[in-house]
């Protein structure tokens, strides 16, 4: 492209740096907390999830002490199995899941060149949930309140009865803000990757980073869902005795399986698919060539996420379900090996395509012993896969062995080799290439010597989960060996956070430049406000293709240079071929999405101690700071169209399908969609397992028929008032009286419809404590109760907004979130009518 | 400024939808054909029908969903215009080759499934 | 490669440098369900091997390999061979493999006899139910005796938390869940003495949580069940008889049963045969009066958080006598 | 207005200056500290607020139970009120002893105690006592129930006549058995067992409240044990501990005997008690519950079983319930024995502790007992 060509002329006005800087400048001091910038966020998230990893590490080097030696008594039966439990759960839920999200916060928005992704006070939010529910909840193992039923909490050990006590709830609620952490992080990076791309990337043209990064957010969406009901029906059942896990009532230890490893298995993808991508990303840098077979990586990226769906039973193998069962979830086990075999190959093909050797500098060395680890974990893993050889294996340490190396090698090595390359990005210095050969050497070399023997101490029978063993059954040496690894494995961590130390300076105005002439946009010269303009791309590796693309990135000869609206924004492209469609406004620094996060985090904690008032004061607070961040979001059209260059005029307010905020609602309604599909699931499931409680048998007759149908109507009723409501929103500045007592009337249709499906089951002698069939149908209920609540609540606010003369037929947003939001209100509560008063009536 | 024409028509976007479907068609498939085969054998089973009942389902479901699949496999172009994915979109290539081999993998998934209902009985507690 | 090199490989990796006995080895098998497992799992390890080593040297190649080499292996055919036409054909055939050991193992267990030992899962011990040739149940608990040559339904239970059956020579694991009853049939094919243990956590004491197989000729297994039947012997010396009455007088009867006497509680294992049995408290002593008077006194230190509490007030006296009477049972 | 650093080093400076000056005086011995000598009266009215306001905030959220106006509770505190509070506070009819009188702050009379504390906080006062006053805290802090049955009695003293606090206290016939911090036990068995009667009853009396257990026919060994735990604080309770610790070792031997060989009283017709529990709890004794691993009683609590091993039959029902919910939390776990029953304690429900406690209470030896031979198969 000829330099006259480019969208913006130099020179460029004057002020027009200093606004955008303005515009973007992060809060000094303590202020910083308050920070919303992805920079500053992905660096905390970072940090914090890498303080996880290593306070769940010292948990493992304690355990591989106790093991060192058979008998031993260093730590109590009791605190053992706390430990392991907190290890596990810290490692998946406080340390991966959330380390990987901190990546995409902090890689994606450079990576595709823009200002920032389009929620940041979500990010943020979802930040110091986390942190502050993390820590209290890791902080239980100190005064022995911690969970001890293992990382995935099977009932019936955690019921009550074998689990008294907080340290279960400290878990299943504990855990309920990290999930809803991770969810708010998934919506971020979906619209994020889809709508904020530059101009010219198209699907075609996305770095395989975010590729992975968007199938990792549809995992999420998908699976947590599931554990998040799971979560929810344990806790109901140690809190209020709704039996759904209680055999002699009609519910099954086993449905929890079920909803936790179709979350538990795909999680292990979740976790596995951003480090992929992120060595998708370092390999062609180090061997300063393309990536070899970039399609058939993205065909591996989707076919993992498709198929680690279809695998939850294979941890299952050994609970005596039916054998072609075994043979189905065993088949899909087969099928997700293939995609991990093309990545390896892909990668294995583009060393080879290096333009001299392939550079050997730290980050590869990681990558190098990352591929030797994870094939290993990968051949176990289709060993595990085989139905047969799971019996013997299943809750081994040869499992054990098997996850560490697909987690340890799978995601930890490509995690430092990140640390590694990408750290120049955001850092005055570049880390020690001298002693990271040695972290890596430490790390390899611990590693295996922890690991690779504990695939033979569990074939000659060594269980998982054990906190000793006697001294004859010839496991004392290959423990000690396992137990030295781990301390050489430590001491590589140890030394890696030395180098951290010793070289990491942080700074957001550029660092060290691009050191391994890496060809993505993330190595765009930039500053808090990522790069100076917004370039146009037409291929993958732009740096390596595009001559004298940073200069004219910097000099501001692209798209946006400026801060035109005076605030932060960036470009919304359209989410295949990337082309632009309006400017997004985006809020700066503010306390109210630190004050929701805490008071959230508050809500759960408190709750878990069965402190009942102050969790409601928590809850309170947290949906008073919710309305106050809310209410300056939407903030009208006042600004007016923009010009970006090129002569491309964009509006700076969008409404309708196009708007980031309209993907947003569909995110999350995908989410509830997923989380009540769980639920049909569950409830089918145990009626499977147990016709006989189900009604008219074994439980009150169902309410007549004019029940559902009364309740339907409403339901009905009140979505088409919700719609017509919508036709009613004025022209701005005008007022349409009948606006507030049509959309109010659809509004008190739902609360009514949610009233009378509870009477009319309550009316009919049905307890929720009766037995599983009760349960199940309250439970509907209480997922309908949570829809409506935030239904109403995004209709009071909208009405709000309406009286105050911010919500007008032009600025709609709010009404259309609400909106949205009860249309799947009404066909959640119809499917729901029709299973919980059709089913019994046609099964029966 | 020719190189940037392109970019004034947001509206000439292909539709994101057609675009999910093309390229998940096989995935889908597969969920579909698992989703079907799991739930409808444990139902039989659980339901006291027979193992050949099951059995026979599960090939039945095995060959009406594998061979709409390999059609789609074969004639793939087709199958995007048929979405409204235009011919010369950009990037098109890469499409069709990221929708053909998800479609080959599910292939694979569904035809091991169906494997497993042929030798297995149904029906038998795992062992 | 024959069974006998593959037994060799296996017992040096398994036994490195600790000449161990293996009797919960997954490796050594002596029962039909894992000697059939056993070839599969050599193959898949062989297959995983070869996998290994085959990306080991490519790498090695792609990374200090002759140009020509290398620029043969940078394309996207090698992708599509190596990484979707390899798998799919390695796969099919181990999948195809583990279907049909499954299939046989199915075929196996539906052909297998009537005679059946039922385990119920406890906190944390196994109950034990054997049925005599005239249907007489005769309970026991914590060691599965087993006729060689005879394939035994194993029908396993729980009525508190979740446990897995696992005896590695014999067979795979199978998990006890309330509220169903799992099945798996097991055969032993030679006699000798084996140690099991559960896999699933089951909290507290999991890791405590043992039992010993004792697989025998049908001759003497039949003679051991019938003698099994019995109520318990009476006490032959004053010391017994003394220690038979501290039993009774200290409420063990109430958690334990005896069968023969008073003592009828089915709390706790039974221990009306108790002295035969290989190992005490689900395989974590062994079997003798200083180990029951042990138990007696310390069992909370000893399997923490189990069921039984401590008798710490009997007198040495009482306390020796109980022990010497509880190993007379047998 | 000052500069900043002018005004930091001036806090320093004065920070300081307070410390040095407060240490000298602390060190000096200048101030008096005798019991003769009355604070200043500023220092009184910071004392009595600090009180006041503390005993007011930590009273917080103390429930009374329901039975606080039952007379025969207020009976059994007024028997430990006549032994462990009355030598301090004086009591209706006796005038307060001129020692006591002497200790600064004097022992208040307790006549008011009700209109100048409101019930939860009389109760907490004697649960915790407070610092610097002489007033202990209560000898075992785990048995409320103990407590209440003081505050129970407290809440009729104010008012009370002599006579009154006489038949209240069992003390109608002109007798010394001193103070709770010492009295003369071991005289003769007569006397001995005239003060255990005072509360516990005897072969003509039923036991003053049920929580004080009837003792006749109780096994010796037990006896013996249960007088020797509360006497080394082993078995916790705030009325026992102080009398049990009187007694030496003959009489303790003494004692045991003589309960028992006395023939079990009667026990009283109740028809409040539900047949239904009875019932249950009766499975619960005879059988024991499998499914929670909850073994027979009897089979521990036996005519045949070790004499360590209490006979239940004709205790009350509460007197059961609230020892199996000492053991149930912990308080009772001290003795080898208390470890053997605190784990089946804590196996059973609620529902389950009442019942069993309903059967026993139902029961006594003679009319059939509760033998194993009784046990279903």
């Amino acid at each position: 492209m000829r330099e006259e060509e480019l969208p913006n002329t130099l020179p460029r006005p004057e002020g027009e740096l200093e606004g955008l800087r303005r515009a973007w400048a992060p809060p000094k001091g303590f202020r910083l907390i308050t920070a919303v910038n992805n920079q500053v966020i992905g660096i905390l998230y970072i940090g914090a999830a890498f303080l996880f990893f290593i306070l769940a590490g010292i948990l493992a080097l304690i355990m591989r002490t106790q093991l060192a030696m058979p008998e031993s008594e260093l730590v109590s039966q009791d605190f053992y199995n706390q430990i392991f439990t907190v290890h596990g759960t810290t490692m998946m839920f406080l340390f991966s899941v959330p380390v990987v999200e901190a990546l995409g916060v902090m890689l994606l928005p450079q990576m595709l060149a823009a200002r920032d992704l389009p929620f940041p006070r979500l990010s943020a939010f979802a930040l110091w949930a986390y942190v502050v529910g993390g820590l209290v909840f890791f902080s239980t193992v100190f005064y022995d309140l911690a969970p001890k039923g293992g990382w995935f909490m099977y009932p019936p050990l955690t019921l009550t009865e074998y689990s008294p006590g907080h340290n279960a709830d400290f878990w299943l609620l504990g855990i309920g803000f990290i999930e809803i952490s991770a969810i708010a992080g998934a919506i971020e990076i979906i619209v994020g990757t889809l709508r904020t791309r530059p101009p010219g990337m198209t699907l075609a043209r996305m770095p395989i980073f975010a590729w992975a990064m968007l199938i990792f957010a549809a995992m999420i969406m998908i699976a947590f869902p599931a554990v998040i009901l799971a979560t929810m029906l344990l806790e109901i059942e140690r809190a209020f005795g709704w039996p759904f896990f209680t055999a002699d009532k009609g519910g099954d230890p086993l449905l929890w399986q079920h909803l936790f490893w179709f979350f538990g298995h795909p999680e292990v993808y979740i976790i596995f698919l951003p480090a992929a991508g992120l060595v998708s990303m370092m390999v062609p840098a180090m061997a300063q060539h393309k990536l070899v077979g970039y399609r058939l990586i993205v065909v591996a990226l989707i076919a993992t996420g498709f198929f680690s769906f279809g695998l939850w039973v294979h941890h299952m193998f050994t609970t005596g379900i039916p054998s072609l069962s075994l043979g189905f979830f065993s088949a899909a086990s087969m099928a997700v090996a293939v995609p991990s075999g093309i990545q390896v190959f892909s990668w294995i093909a583009t060393i080879a395509s290096s333009k001299q050797r392939f550079r050997i500098t730290t980050p590869s060395l990681f990558i190098l012993g990352f591929l030797f680890i994870f094939t290993v974990g990968g051949v176990t893993g289709v060993m595990v896969a085989l139905v047969p050889v799971d019996f013997q294996v299943h809750d081994t340490y040869f499992v054990v062995a098997h996850f560490h190396y697909v987690l340890i090698g799978g995601m930890v090595f490509p995690l430092f080799a990140t640390f590694y390359y990408w750290i120049p990005m955001a850092s005055r210095n570049m880390l020690s290439e001298r002693l990271g050969r040695w972290v890596f050497w430490l790390m390899f070399i611990g590693f295996n010597v922890s690991f690779f023997p504990m695939h033979i101490t569990g074939l000659i029978g060594m269980p998982r989960r054990v906190w000793t063993y006697p001294s004859d059954l010839g496991w004392n040496t290959l423990n000690m060996v396992s137990t030295v690894g781990a301390y050489i494995l430590a001491a590589g961590v140890l030394l890696f956070i030395i180098d951290l130390f010793l070289r990491y300076r942080p700074t957001m105005s550029g660092g060290v430049g691009n050191p391994w002439n890496a060809g993505t946009l993330e190595w765009l010269p930039g500053d808090a406000y990522s790069s100076r303009s917004i370039p146009y791309v037409t291929s993958r590796e732009p740096l390596w293709d595009q001559p004298n693309l940073s200069r004219d990135v910097e000099e501001g000869r692209y798209f946006l240079p400026g801060a035109p609206t005076g605030g932060r924004e960036t470009i919304v492209t359209s989410p295949v071929d990337a082309r632009p469609q309006y400017i997004i406004r985006m809020p700066g620094a503010g306390w109210s999405q630190l004050v929701a996060a805490i008071f959230m985090a508050g809500f759960f904690l408190l709750l878990s101690v069965k402190l009942v008032v102050p969790a409601l004061i928590s809850a309170f607070i947290f949906i008073i700071a919710c309305i106050v961040w809310g209410w300056k979001l939407d903030h009208g059209p006042d600004k007016g169209p923009v010009d970006i260059g090129a002569g491309i005029i964009l509006p700076t307010y969008m409404s309708g399908h196009r708007s980031h905020a309209w993907w947003a609602m569909m995110v999350l309604i995908v989410v509830a969609s997923s989380l009540y599909l769980a639920y049909l699931f569950s409830y089918l499931y145990l009626w499977v397992v147990s016709p006989e409680v189900w009604a008219p048998q074994g439980s009150p007759d169902l309410p007549g028929i004019f029940w559902p149908i009364g309740t339907g109507l409403l339901v009905i009723a009140g979505a088409a008032a919700i719609t017509v409501g919508g036709r009613l929103l004025p022209a701005p500045g005008r007022r349409r009286a009948a606006f507030v007592p049509v959309f109010g009337l659809g509004a008190t249709c739902f609360l009514a419809a949610l009233v009378a499906e509870f009477w009319g089951h309550w009316a009919s002698g049905l307890r929720p404590t009766m037995n599983a069939y009760g349960a199940m149908v309250y439970m509907a209920s209480f997922l309908n109760l949570q829809v409506i609540a935030a239904c109403t609540m995004l209709a009071g606010f909208s009405i709000a907004r309406y009286l105050t003369g911010k919500l007008d037929n032009v600025r709609r947003v709010n009404f259309e979130n609400a909106a949205q939001f009860y249309y799947y209100a009404a066909a959640q509560m119809l499917l729901g009518l029709v299973l919980l008063h059709g089913f019994p009536r046609v099964a029966s | 400024m020719t190189g940037f024409d392109d970019l004034r028509h947001p509206d000439k976007s292909p539709s994101v939808i057609a675009m999910f479907i093309y390229l998940m068609i096989g995935p889908g498939l597969w969920g579909l054909h698992l989703t079907l085969v799991y739930s409808a054998h444990t139902l039989i089973c659980a339901l006291g029908g027979s193992s050949d009942l099951s059995a026979t389902f599960v090939l039945i479901a095995t060959f009406l969903v594998a061979g709409p699949l390999l059609a789609i496999i074969i004639m793939q172009r087709r199958f995007g215009r048929l979405l409204g994915l235009d011919d010369r979109l950009s990037g098109r290539t890469i499409y069709d080759a990221i929708s053909r081999f998800t479609s080959v993998l599910s292939l694979a998934g569904i035809l091991w499934a169906g494997a497993a209902a042929a030798i297995v009985t149904s029906c038998a507690q795992g062992r | 490669m024959t069974r006998r090199v593959k037994r060799t490989v296996a017992l040096t990796l398994a036994a490195a440098s600790t000449g161990c006995s293996g009797e919960q080895s997954a490796l050594a098998p002596t029962g039909v369900e894992a000697l059939a497992i056993d070839p599969l799992f050599w193959t898949a390890t062989w297959v995983g091997v070869l996998v290994t080593l085959m990306v080991v040297v490519l790498v090695s190649i792609a990374l200090y390999g002759p140009v020509s080499w290398r620029a043969r292996l940078g394309s996207d055919w090698i992708v599509i061979g190596g990484g979707i036409v390899l798998p799919i054909v390695v796969l099919t055939v181990l999948f195809l493999y583990a279907l049909f050991i499954m299939q046989a193992n199915a075929v196996r267990s539906q052909e297998a006899g009537d005679e059946a030992v039922t385990i119920v899962g406890k906190r944390w011990w196994w109950e034990m139910t054997y049925t005599t040739a005239d249907g007489e149940k005769v309970l026991s608990a914590n060691e599965l005796r087993l006729p060689v040559g005879r394939p035994v339904r194993l029908r396993l239970e729980s009525d508190n938390v979740i446990h897995s059956f696992w005896a590695p020579q014999l067979a795979g694991k199978l998990d006890m869940i309330p509220g169903r009853t799992n099945e798996v049939v097991v055969e032993a094919t030679e006699a000798g003495i084996s140690r099991g243990q559960c896999a699933e956590y089951c909290g507290g004491a999991h890791a405590l949580m043992a039992f010993y197989v004792v697989a025998m000729p049908p001759a003497e297994y039949d003679a051991w069940l019938a003698r099994e039947a019995e109520p318990a012997q009476r006490p032959k010396t004053g010391q017994q008889a003394r220690g038979h009455d501290v039993f009774m007088q200290n409420g063990c009867g109430g958690c334990h049963q005896v069968r023969g006497t008073a003592a009828q509680g089915l709390i706790g294992p039974d221990l009306t045969h108790v002295g035969s049995r290989h190992s005490l408290a689900a395989g974590m002593l062994t079997n003798d009066p200083e180990a029951f008077a042990r138990w007696i006194t310390d069992n909370q230190h000893i399997k923490p958080e189990n069921l039984m509490p401590p008798f710490r007030q009997l007198s040495e006296e009482e306390l020796s006598s109980l022990a010497v009477y509880l190993d007379s049972l047998e | 207005m000052p500069r900043p650093r002018a005004l930091v080093y001036g806090v320093i400076v004065a920070v300081l200056g307070g410390l040095i000056l407060g240490t000298g005086f602390v060190l000096s011995g200048l101030y008096n500290v005798a019991a003769s000598v009355q604070h200043f009266d500023i220092t009184n009215a910071v004392i009595r607020m600090t009180l006041r306001r503390s005993v007011a905030t930590r009273s917080i959220g103390i429930e009374p139970p329901d039975n606080l106006s039952d007379e025969a509770l207020a009976r059994l505190g007024a028997r430990h009120f006549a032994l462990g509070c009355a030598p301090c506070h004086a009591s209706p009819g006796a005038a307060q002893n001129p020692v006591a009188a002497e200790m600064y702050p004097a022992p208040p009379p307790l006549s008011h105690a009700v209109e100048d504390w409101q019930t939860s906080e009389l109760f907490w006062i004697v649960k915790h006592g407070l610092k610097f006053t002489g007033m202990p805290s209560w000898p075992a802090l785990e048995r409320d129930e103990e407590i209440w049955a003081l505050v129970a009695f407290l809440e009729r003293l104010p008012d009370m006549s002599a006579e009154q606090y006489a038949a209240m206290t069992g003390r109608e016939t002109e007798q010394n058995d001193g103070s709770g911090f010492d009295f003369d036990l071991n005289a003769n068995d007569e006397t001995v067992t005239a003060f255990c009667a005072n509360c516990h009853g005897d072969t003509d009396a039923a036991p003053v409240h049920p929580l004080a257990p009837p003792l006749e026919g109780q096994k010796q060994d037990y006896l013996h044990r249960a007088l020797v735990e509360y006497a080394e604080e082993r078995r916790p309770s705030g009325i026992m501990e102080p009398i049990a610790a009187e007694l030496d070792s003959a009489a303790i031997d003494e004692l045991a005997r003589h309960y028992a060989e006395l023939s079990e009283r009667p026990a009283a017709e109740r028809d409040d008690v539900d047949p239904d529990s009875i019932r249950r709890g009766g499975l619960i004794a005879l059988s024991g519950v499998r499914d929670d691993d909850i073994p027979a009683c009897v089979s521990c609590h036996s005519t045949e079983s070790s004499g360590q091993f209490p006979r239940l039959a004709g205790l009350s029902a509460e007197y059961i319930a609230t020892q199996l919910r000492l053991f149930r939390n912990g308080v009772r776990d001290q003795s080898t024995y208390a470890q053997i029953m605190a784990p089946i304690a804590r196996r059973l429900s609620d529902q389950q502790l009442e019942d069993v406690a309903a059967f026993f209470a139902s029961r006594s030896e003679e009319n059939g007992g509760t033998s194993p031979s009784e046990q279903e198969p």
